[in-house]
């Protein structure tokens, strides 16, 4: 369902530095999807364009959406000062979010980086159900011992946290802890910035298995009408007719293989 | 009450259109707002063969609005015809294609082919597109390039033409006078003014084109200069545009001097925006008793 | 580190002035900011008789900035050598004098008069004041009129001048090459975009002269895109100017490529605009290690 | 003192339609004087220029100061939801005041048109310094019984309502209410729409009085520098050497001889 609304916040909390966790009560919970977006929209008219944030974890049954997003600039940073009982404008939800299906019975890695950590816990406890828990593989890459997250994840599968600068786990990005832990998956969803993306997608087809990668890019509708956040694809899209698909609607995930990162 | 305006022998239940390129070919929307509620549907600007557009980023958000250079991305005209085209036919709303090209000849091509659909009320030639090299604006530019490029398109087309101005220039009314004297049957104006951002942490462009075309109600009261300069320049009609948001910002446009409106990045913003504005429009006409649209038009 | 930089052989202990008809002579607002912080104050448009200026309403607000239709009101040249640059002398900072007129000679009139103030460091020559019927922005808007009076003004001029640019033309490069050309020692823009605003309900317009200039944060990146034009476009030193609000949308024109930079409108909605953009401009040069504010002109 | 700061809402309440009456706690009520007025930015981002709004009352004993404003647009909205403990952005205080001593022992009309009844307050408290109380004639001109600030008003003078609907005290404008209870004054201080005024205008010129009346202009700066808020002079204006006066500092109140409206 798509729908622009206005929402009420649950709850916002800042759980590591210019990070904040936010629950909102939206009845779009009832059909939202692990690597899915809402567009949130400032509330100051200097600000006009929404910002895309991913979907942290669903509550069905409390019609309550959690999102996870670090204050980029003045839309984000107005975003942190909403308090239980603000307002939030909310369009959602967006983009096609990973095949869990994908995984049924394979061993996964799921691979966070900063802020494309959040995503993985809602698909995690999706996996859950088409997978034993001791093949979902969670590979969080964190800047430093400020391991948002963790604990949450850690309840949906066996978290191997990276840090930048090794004051938790292995020191270095997500791959860097795959070979110094000795992991191999059958399946890769990732999330995360566009470096590390080029790795898994490279790491992924020296192996030949698929990845699952989620893509961010400057977006102005979320609705796939202005064509503002497109990626290159390998083949012709069958909806633009060139080489370029939709972030927002097409996406925002794509097997690696189809994309030109 | 009647809401309906006239522009060049076609009529509109309603003054309020889609400003092309911000709301694809009316699909993405449909899930939104009923299309059956608004004046016409503007496509995308379409090519004569498919356009992959500029790289990304494409996009960047300014006070008060947006920077884009998407560079006319779009499927080409056979798709459309085939696929966009029977899509819109389905509702109750006038169809206007807006057509690009880099020569006379792409434009011609793509006009003809319309010519044979008759679902096709009016076609808006962009010669204002501020973010490819060649052609589009380089025709918007220069009142004797606008009226050649107006008379070729006239002699190919079967629907009257609307041309879509450019505000980058220093006369509006001058070029206005241009694509009246060539032929054209009215005009659309405004398109985006060239802008930039620069990322003064990163110091580098905000858009890969460097530039991109400004939108969003930042821009509205250069808008309104121009449709007013413009509508005063001309007889034919003229379709007004530039940071509309709100059914107030729509009649503003109409008093000075626009036929009908169009809703553009706003649409990025507020997904109801058209048919807010349309139910905002006759809330107005009812407030001060307008029995009819037209007239307000130019009613300042 | 040094905030220092040069323009026509003028050096400016920081890059921050003010724009010409926002900060009157600098009395008002040495109420709120110390004027020794400051580049330079450029004072308003002054001619060598007083002029009234236009009927109000002069003013109007819009979407993220403000509609102006002052009219270039000034007590004329003798008022200002007698009462305003004497005030301004007490302080340590640059004085550039802004200089309209209706007729070359009125420009020249005045430019020879300020050559007896070895105070007075730079001319800005105003040939882009959307407001006024006569003069001005006739000269501002075609590349020929604009070499014409560059040239009459050097002629006479003993300080280096300033050639005020306006932005509503086609092509600003060529407009600063002209300027350039004709030996302009520097530019400066932009100046206001003409923009309109309707009160619907009154139906009648906002602003008394019906059109005003449009200056304030919506219309930053149109000013950016034509001071970067411009700056690759001539040799000579750009000032740029249009909807600074903060140090980082001084370091924004900086980057595209302005030796200097005006505040305007802003500092009518925070009097301690200038110094805090002052302030702001050196806090981003420790925190990125520039030593020199010239290392940043042009840096993008 | 001008200065703009950031103050404290003590209170706001809608005293009549669309009429709010905010106490703001600043150190700018210590110099404040009737007459005077403060300009109010709104915070949305998009509406940037200052509201100036006249003061209506001050009690420096606890550096208060009351604002009684319509909702005209998008500012006064914002300003309208403010509460108890919300911050406002000021600047103040502005503008000439009316001259008070002028009053001195004499009879005297206080006229307020709808929205300029506010300032009639703090003056009427000042006169009570200079002249009797029964020689302050407040003479209030409203839309209809919606009689806001009449209690106030009457602790520091006669008041004599006139209203458009007749709904109470005289049916008609202040100068109606003036005939038909055969009131006469020495001096008059005015403020209210420009028919009033210039009615007050001519009324003073007839019987040779001074007329102290306040002007309102769309203003920019509030402080005398960008020329916007003028009003044409008999005389040429000693700082502009033209027929121009700034209402925001050489006004808001001008004797009604010196101005050509």
């Amino acid at each position: 369902m798509k729908q622009k609304q206005t929402a009420m916040v649950v709850s916002q909390q800042e759980i590591a530095p210019m990070i904040y966790d936010m629950w909102i009560e939206t009845d779009l919970a009832k059909t939202a999807l692990p690597g899915q977006f809402l567009c949130v929209y400032p509330k100051d008219r200097s600000t006009l364009l929404p910002r895309p944030i991913s979907i942290c974890e669903v509550r069905q049954d409390q019609a309550a959406l959690r999102i996870v997003y670090r204050i980029a600039g003045q839309g984000t940073e107005e975003f942190s000062h909403y308090g239980k009982g603000d307002t939030v404008r909310i369009l959602g939800t967006l983009g096609n979010g990973f095949p869990v299906e994908q995984a049924a019975g394979k061993k996964i890695f799921l691979m966070g980086g900063g802020i494309g950590i959040p995503p993985m816990l809602q698909l995690a406890k999706a996996l859950n159900k088409v997978t034993a828990q001791e093949n979902i593989q969670i590979i969080a890459g964190y800047r430093d011992c400020r391991t948002f997250l963790r604990e949450d994840l850690e309840r949906y599968g066996r978290v191997f946290p990276a840090t930048e600068d090794g004051s938790v786990g292995v020191k270095g990005n997500v791959l860097d802890a795959v070979t110094a832990e000795g992991l191999d998956a059958e399946v890769i969803y990732a999330c995360g910035p566009m470096p590390m993306l080029r790795a898994i997608k490279r790491y992924a087809e020296e192996r030949d298995i698929p990845a699952y990668i989620s893509l961010e890019e400057h977006m102005a509708c979320g609705v796939g009408a202005c064509l503002g956040c497109v990626v290159k694809t390998k083949e012709i899209d069958r909806h633009s007719h060139v080489h370029n698909a939709r972030i927002c609607t097409d996406g925002p995930v794509f097997e690696a293989r189809e994309v030109d990162i | 009450m009647n809401t309906q305006t006239t522009i060049a022998g076609v009529t509109f239940k309603n003054p309020v259109m889609t400003a092309s390129g911000t709301f694809g070919s009316g699909m993405e929307y449909s899930e939104f707002v009923d299309l059956n509620q608004l004046g016409a549907v503007v496509t995308k600007g379409v090519a004569n063969v498919p356009w992959p557009g500029n790289p990304t980023p494409r996009v960047a958000e300014v006070y008060g609005g947006m920077l884009n250079a998407i560079g006319l991305q779009n499927p080409g005209i056979d798709v459309l015809m085939e696929r966009d085209i029977p899509f819109l036919k389905q509702y109750d709303t006038r169809i206007i294609v807006n057509v690009c090209g880099k020569t006379v000849e792409d434009y011609v091509e793509v006009v003809e082919k319309l010519g044979d659909e008759p679902a096709v009320s009016m076609l808006e030639i962009n010669v204002s597109c501020p973010n490819v090299k060649e052609g589009a604006i380089a025709f918007g530019q220069r009142a004797d390039a606008l009226c050649h490029i107006t008379q070729e398109i006239k002699k190919h087309a079967k629907q009257p033409i609307i041309m879509k101005l450019s505000p980058n220039v220093t006369d509006i009314a001058e070029m206005a006078k241009a694509a009246e004297s060539a032929g054209a049957d009215a005009l659309s104006l405004i398109n985006t003014l060239t802008g930039m951002k620069i990322d003064i942490h990163k110091r580098c462009f905000a858009i890969a084109n460097k530039t991109g075309g400004m939108s969003g109600p930042a821009i509205k009261p250069i808008a309104v200069r121009m449709v007013y300069q413009a509508a005063h320049a001309v007889q034919i009609p003229v379709i007004g545009m530039g940071g509309i948001a709100t059914a107030e910002d729509a009649i503003e446009f109409i008093l000075a001097g626009a036929s009908a409106v169009s809703i553009g990045a706003m649409n990025f913003v507020n997904p109801y925006a058209t048919v807010e504005v349309v139910r905002g429009i006759e809330a107005y006409m009812e407030r001060y008793h307008v029995e009819k649209l037209t007239d307000l038009i130019g009613a300042v």
